[in-house]
């Protein structure tokens, strides 16, 4: 069955305090490449038929009002996962 | 020539603000008024550069100031008698103020509000109002022991509540939860009034060795200026002052708060760091950051001890690399430090922070030239007289008034009211209050909150959540504790705001002296509207005026506290609330008094005689009925009662008590047999005889100075005798029937105890899942 | 080593000699809440409580290892997830795995850090009602053969506090089966499942007995008073069996 | 500065609780087209200089040791961010 992905990230300039004590860790172990670290979420909704261009509509929507907290995150992609 | 143009790579010095007087400052936009921003070029004897009109802009709010509450407040530290004063170590104006226990323990506590960022965004706000008063008695030299929160959300059926009431709850957990201090107590409101302005108040307490004592000042010359903890962020910049300076108007998003995002690892590690920085004694002094951020440890670190103090802004390592001075200087980042290190500890500072792997920066010295100097890469960007931006900032006396809507409310008494109209009398009807009344919004179990909240970390919880005060022991060695309860009652002081705040203090009294401990101190969060309406300005006063008058009478001070103003939507300001939280002290917390029936056959005496006093109550509330006088205040009886309380549980007099509050009797009976699931006969005709009341009256009246305590029968003739030489009201209305199951009240039909949990801890989950 | 001093001293217990002697290590980690519980828990059972450093590299004397609860490194990624690679925790893998086999009590954080170690199978995700939760909880004994449990009677129910936002033990089905088949399953909930644990699970051990990892807090339940409620507040100390159980097996390997 | 965007979702077979109160509350708000959510995280990794074949790898290990349990999930992509 179809699936939209919808990406949410911390705001830019709000701390991220898992991406953070990540970005602690992995020199730790080794992983010394990656400068800075942020978590975010990753929502996969599934669609009963077709991805129709109100059904992404309407996750784009839920995207905005419910799976993101527009005062403290971004949505950052959403689309239809191929 | 504006600010913005001037931002990054333009660095407004003092040199340039000299040469360039008439430059336009956005004075306005960061919530100073005409008035205050002249002041500022007075004492400047020039234009402020933009790093100073930020510090001066965000020292010099409503927040940071009190310049509407500064002229009241003082009457709390003018109405002190020495016995007030035996214990206090430390009193007002420090982060928080200190109590001698005894033994070489001292306890520091203070309450404050996070309001309007925890209705923006009620997680992070109340994470980080939890965060920013554990900072105040981390930086007092205590370890942090416990915290409470009392809360006040809008009607409980609005759509919005749940959004407020979900995320406040979920990050005071989220927070407090992780920095391992448990939560011993706090309040649940529901009220409209409280709509878009929900209250979200915070205490933390701690403990700490008179030695360690630490205070927030900068002495000796040569002596190095560390920041460390969180990196400096964009958080809050403005906050401080557009939020507690500006109401909130949905109209005008654009003056919304940038919010602040806490990190509670990064809290529980600065703990852990603190403590073993005070352990080396590595520390002069030490300033935690909270509203004002640098602007704020800078100027008061340095015009607390010998006046100057140098600081090199590049220094500061920064989350957000675009950031100004002047916006550095404002940051309100949570999680961070500043301390005063003389040169030869800097290597075990450095040690503590490295083990802990805890990011610091040297920012400059102490001097004493009595200026704070702020350079950007060597070029002076601040040049000011400490104290001018820490304590000279502008005082208003405000016009007040008593509203001319007062006397009708006053005159506007629940009884004989429209809402009165088929008041309970009849067996049936009676039960079916009693089962109301405990189910309501506001006298329903808030277990729903505490089982979000850890109370056992520590191992030292001697008492939380359902009993009238948190208890936490400080000494394992033999068992000296102490005991915190906050209280406040917006119905009763909007009718009256000079008693209601007395029966805040008084309430708060009493829970602590019913579970056992003596009252020593008080905090208290003073949340009201607009301080430029003379209504608002009069309940301030008034409250202040309370409460002070019976902190003397009680002879307990206020060591400390906050006040948080602008809490109003539009020109309609929420109740006047001032929330009081009082603390007490145990020798021994192994003799705390829990609030619930135990034993059976032990006999149940009601201390205190009962009053028709229905205005204000909640069985008024629920008829939706707000008028008439609170309950009269007694304080002398209060300390009596308390006494009686105090001296029955150290002698093992009583094996139970609970305060009489809001719901009065029938809410104490209910929640006495519901902590242990132990039924009890009642019988209250002399009651009814002896005070001239109707059964309603005797169960839902809220007259004060008085509890119920259950009395071991071989006690019994003891603690009659000690009320009777005390000459305090006191009868026996029951016994407790341990395996009934039932909660038998002669002349209300029998409430089976199941029934009565089901309904009493249904209401929350009902509404939020 | 960091020493964890109590909020007042530890309180006086006259622990006999020969007890005194078994040494048991509490790790701290950066945001470690329930070292000093842990520690007092060993001491009320009469042995020495030892405090252990997330970044030390030796292990050094001690008889047995309590990973106590809280929230290390703020669990943000996965509760147990960067603390599983703490220099100590490969110490106490390879002494857990080794011949000696060091007994191991992971509690609450440490059960998650155990799991995240492959010390014991399965893996905690969130609630199933996403909320933290406190309660007061009771849990059954099925297996009073581990190093950490022999002194309670097979089956004996236990008052225990349970309080996380991550508790609801997972793992796949061939994994339950094989715990169950082979006695691993420690404690259940009893009741009302609290969290949504598969089959009710509340603790584990590996094959060997010696590795033990629970939700609930065995430490926050050893002194009258400060635990558990019970009326009179004479009881709460159902914990205590868990150090006790401990002492005996290292006093008695000692004998 | 390039970014390595990894995902990581909970096991299919594994009961996401997040994702099942997402899906509860959608059509309370209108949002009729899902059947199903899940929720799951994503991380991105800042680099500091080219994002070679070798950072790759490094991020592809990151994101199997530590980024994601495998008891309960799966890393299901690893990419540079465009
Ligand atoms: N928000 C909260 N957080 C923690 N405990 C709370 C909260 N609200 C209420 N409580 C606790 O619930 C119990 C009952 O509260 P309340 O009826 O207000 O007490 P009282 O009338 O004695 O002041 C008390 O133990 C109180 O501390
Ligand atoms: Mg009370």
């Amino acid at each position: 069955m179809p699936r939209i992905v919808v990406d949410v990230m911390p705001k830019p300039e709000i701390l991220d305090p898992q991406g953070k004590a990540i970005v602690g860790a992995l020199p730790r172990l080794g992983f010394t490449s990656f400068s800075s670290v942020r978590q975010g979420k990753r929502f996969e909704l599934t669609v009963d038929g077709e991805v129709t261009e109100e059904i992404l509509a309407q996750a784009r929507e839920a995207a905005e009002t419910m799976l993101s907290n527009p005062v403290i995150e971004d949505v950052v992609n959403v689309e239809v996962l191929a | 020539m504006s600010l913005e143009t001037n931002r990054k790579f333009n660095i407004d010095t003092v040199e340039n603000a000299e040469k360039t007087p008439d430059t336009e400052l956005p004075w306005a936009e960061l919530g100073l008024k005409k008035n205050e921003f002249d002041e500022v070029v007075k004492v400047l004897g020039r234009r402020p550069t933009g790093a100073e009109l930020a510090m001066y802009s965000v020292m010099w709010s409503e927040h940071c100031s009190y310049k509407s509450s500064k002229n009241h407040l003082r009457q709390f530290g003018e109405k002190v008698t020495e016995e007030m004063k035996k214990d206090m170590l430390v009193g007002i104006g420090e982060n928080a103020g200190v109590t001698n226990l005894g033994d070489g323990w001292a306890v520091t506590f203070k309450i404050e509000s996070h309001n309007s960022p925890s209705f923006v965004e009620p997680y992070q706000g109340a994470a980080t109002g939890i965060g920013g008063i554990v900072r105040d008695i981390i930086s007092m030299g205590a370890r942090p022991v416990a915290v409470m929160d009392p809360l006040r959300f809008g009607a409980i059926d609005h759509p919005d509540t749940a959004r407020v009431m979900h995320g406040a709850v979920a990050g005071i957990g989220g927070y407090g939860n992780s920095l391992g201090l448990p939560n011993i107590g706090g309040e649940m409101v529901f009220d409209s009034v409280y709509q878009g302005n929900p209250l979200v108040n915070a205490l933390a307490v701690g403990v700490m060795r008179h030695e360690d004592i630490r205070l927030a000042n900068a002495s000796g010359k040569g002596n190095k200026v560390v920041l460390f903890g969180a990196r400096t962020g964009g958080d809050g910049i403005g906050g401080a002052s557009v939020l507690a300076s500006e109401s909130f108007d949905d109209t005008k998003p654009s003056k919304r708060p940038a919010v602040q995002v806490g990190d509670p690892f990064a809290e529980k590690v600065l703990i852990e760091c603190c403590l073993e920085l005070f352990k080396g004694s590595l520390v002069e002094g030490i300033q935690d950051l909270g509203a004002a951020g640098i602007s704020c440890a800078t100027s008061e670190l340095a015009s607390n001890g010998d006046g100057g103090m140098e600081v090199e802004l590049t220094s500061v390592l920064l989350r957000d690399p675009s950031l100004t001075p002047g916006e550095i200087l404002m940051s309100e980042s949570q999680e961070r430090m500043m301390a005063v290190v003389t040169p030869e500890n800097i290597e075990a500072f450095e040690a503590v922070m490295d083990k802990w792997a805890v990011e610091y920066s040297w920012l400059g010295e102490v001097t004493d030239s009595g200026r704070l100097i702020i350079t950007w890469d060597g070029a002076v960007i601040v040049d000011v007289d400490p104290r001018t931006v820490a304590h000279d900032g502008p005082v208003y006396d405000r016009p007040y008034a008593r509203p001319d809507w007062q006397d009708a409310l006053q005159a506007d008494s629940f009884t004989g009211s429209v809402q009165d109209a088929g008041r309970p009398a009849a067996p049936a009807q009676l039960a079916a209050a009693v089962t109301e009344l405990i189910s309501s919004p506001n006298m329903c179990s808030k277990s729903w909150i505490t089982k979000q909240y850890d109370r056992y970390v520590g191992g030292n919880t001697a008492l939380a959540f359902p009993d009238d005060a948190g208890v936490i022991r400080v000494d394992e060695e033999t068992g000296l504790g102490v005991a915190l309860a906050t209280d406040a009652n917006g119905r009763y002081t909007f009718l009256d705001p000079y008693h209601g705040a007395q029966l805040a203090l008084a309430e708060a009294y009493r829970n602590v002296a019913t579970s056992g401990a003596v009252p020593m101190a008080v905090s208290d969060c003073l949340n009201f509207g607009s301080p430029e309406d003379p209504d608002v300005m009069w309940q301030l006063a008034e409250a202040i005026r309370g409460l002070s008058d019976a902190c003397m009478v009680l002879g307990i001070p206020v060591t400390g506290g906050n006040v948080s103003l602008y809490n109003q939507t539009g020109s309609t300001p929420i109740h006047p609330s001032p929330v009081v939280a009082v603390l007490g002290k145990f020798d021994d917390v192994a003799r705390r008094t829990p609030s619930g029936w135990q034993e059976d056959g032990q006999a149940i005496y009601l201390l205190g005689t009962t009053a028709a006093e229905l205005d204000g109550s909640e069985w008024s509330n629920l008829r939706g009925h707000l008028g008439g006088l609170p309950p009269k205040v007694d304080l002398a009886a209060e300390r009596e009662l308390g006494e009686i309380l105090i001296n029955a549980s150290r002698d093992g007099m009583i094996d139970s008590a609970h305060d009489l509050s809001e719901g009065g009797l029938a809410a104490a009976l209910v929640e006495s047999s519901l902590r242990y699931g132990v039924g009890a006969r009642i019988a209250l005709q002399d009651l009814m005889d002896r005070d001239g009341v109707d059964l309603f009256t005797a169960l839902f009246s809220e007259t004060q100075a008085r509890a119920i305590v259950g009395v071991p029968r071989s006690e019994e003739v003891r603690f009659n005798d000690m009320c009777t030489a005390r000459g305090f009201m006191h009868l026996r209305i029951g016994v407790v029937d341990a395996d009934s199951g039932i909660l038998d009240i002669n002349g209300v039909e029998d409430l089976a105890l199941d029934a009565l949990n089901e309904a009493h801890e249904g209401t929350l989950p009902k509404y939020f899942g | 080593m960091s020493e964890l001093p109590l909020i007042g001293e530890a309180v006086a217990i006259a622990a006999e000699p020969r007890l005194a002697g078994a040494r048991i290590g509490v790790v701290t980690f950066p945001g470690t809440l329930d070292d000093r519980d842990a520690a007092r828990a060993i001491r009320l059972a009469g042995a020495s409580a030892i405090s252990l450093w997330h970044a030390d590299t030796e292990l050094g004397e001690v008889d047995a290892v309590v990973i106590p609860g809280g929230f290390s490194y703020g669990d943000y990624l996965r509760a147990g997830a960067i603390a599983r690679f703490a220099p100590l925790m490969t110490r106490i893998i390879d002494a857990a795995n080794s011949e000696a086999k060091l007994p191991v009590l992971g509690i609450c954080n440490g059960f998650q850090i155990l799991t995240e170690s492959h010390l014991l199978p399965g893996s905690m995700i969130k609630n199933d009602h996403l909320k933290f939760n406190c309660s007061n909880q009771i849990l059954r004994v099925e297996n009073n053969t581990t190093a950490w449990t022999s002194d309670y009677a097979l089956d004996q129910e236990i008052a225990i506090p349970l309080k996380n936002q991550d508790g609801q033990y997972i793992a796949d089905e061939k994994t339950l089966d094989a715990l169950e088949a082979e006695n691993r399953v420690v404690f259940r909930y009893v009741g009302a499942n609290p969290n949504g644990s598969r089959r009710s699970i509340a603790g584990i051990s590996n094959a060997a007995g010696n590795v033990v990892g629970l939700m609930p807090h065995p430490e926050h339940a050893v002194e009258a008073g400060y635990g558990p409620e019970t009326p009179g507040g004479a009881g709460g100390i159902d914990g205590l069996g868990f150090f006790t159980s401990i002492l005996t097996k290292i006093v008695g390997g000692a004998k």
